[in-house]
């Protein structure tokens, strides 16, 4: 299936880019989805142990299933206020 | 009562929001752009925001103050772009029958937003060096 | 910093006075005239002060809270006269470097404020009833 | 002494002036003032209980000895905010 990732932050800047497609397999979960992201851009490696991830707009555990169609986000701690 | 906005924020409109003939205390949290952090000058702060889920996280602390504490209405409006000195990036507002549970609430709200909200800024220093922040020291 | 009005308070300037380029936080306490108290439906509040002690009271606690709390200023504006419903009656404004201290410090002050300030209020109520109020209810 | 007395509020309204002159001996306490009050507006009475006491805007106890020229004020709880 494939999948839009969002980035955002300094992770948007690592990739240059705010928007991600990636192929995954069905069933494929979060942490399936950062080792693709990490293969095609090495330059996050390193970053992961911080990195939230979002389905459709909650948060979800890097160990969630991603669902087909879903709007998938990944980026750093947040920093608002 | 949930918004991001890429200009001024008109703290009178956003208390004027939360205004109820029930209601005798409104709290707020004025969030403002510092000149320094640590010992390094600050030009001004850029924010981004994930708008979507930022607004949703919003309702979602508005819909859990609501429950936690006994107050009227609640309203967050955040600034995202280039925010200099003495510029506000966030307003939260609450208004409530009596001072304790607005002021619990809006503290509430501003710790919560701080954790959950996706929103991130980053620091523009006199210096030319630009610094991602993260609240959460540990996670630095 | 410390004023007594008699007319409407806008809040924004309150917010304005205390702004400072260290602080990165501003917390407000906003009073307002409720439409009930207790079971019997008001019309408006009519407060009366001793001015010249009114102001050396909010003077002292304006000292007190940047004594005990980390906090860049503090302002404090009372109003006097009739306040409808949904106007407001008091503002308190207190900017800190960070929101903690702010928040401690704006809620020490219209606790205080109420304890120590010599501003009393009268309720008017639809029925034409007329009735003073204490803050402390152990001393109604 | 002849000291002024302002009062405020409820006992205001109960005395029908904001202001009022009171000729009291040298030495005189707060308690004195507040009998000699009592005497001229019976109609205060009862309300002494809680009665607040200023001298020159500062509280003072009831047991407080009154200063000549002192700006003496008498009122009721605050109610402020």
């Amino acid at each position: 299936m494939n999948i839009k990732v969002l980035v955002f932050a300094h992770i948007k800047e690592l990739i240059g880019s705010g928007s991600i497609d990636l192929e995954l397999s069905e069933g494929a979960t979060g942490n399936d989805l950062l080792q693709k992201m990490e293969a095609s851009f090495p330059q996050i490696k390193g970053h992961r142990k911080y990195l939230k991830l979002s389905m459709n707009g909650e948060y979800i555990n890097a160990d969630a299933t991603i669902i087909q169609d879903a709007e998938i986000a990944i980026f750093p701690p947040v920093s608002g206020g | 009562m949930f918004e991001i906005v890429d200009h001024e924020i008109d703290i009178d409109s956003i208390t004027a929001k939360v205004s109820s003939p029930e209601a005798g205390a409104i709290a707020t949290f004025i969030g403002v752009t510092r000149n320094f952090t640590g010992n390094m000058q600050v030009t001004c702060l850029q924010y981004e925001a994930y708008p979507s889920m930022a607004i949703k996280m919003m309702k979602k602390i508005g819909a859990m103050a609501e429950k936690a504490f006994d107050i009227k209405k609640i309203a967050i409006t955040h600034r995202i772009g280039a925010v200099s000195i003495e510029e506000v990036s966030v307003v939260i507002a609450v208004s409530a029958s009596h001072r304790k549970p607005a002021f619990r609430a809006c503290e509430y709200a501003i710790d919560t937003l701080k954790e959950l909200v996706p929103i991130w800024k980053k620091e523009l220093l006199t210096n030319g060096e630009q610094k991602w922040i993260a609240n959460n020291p540990e996670l630095k």
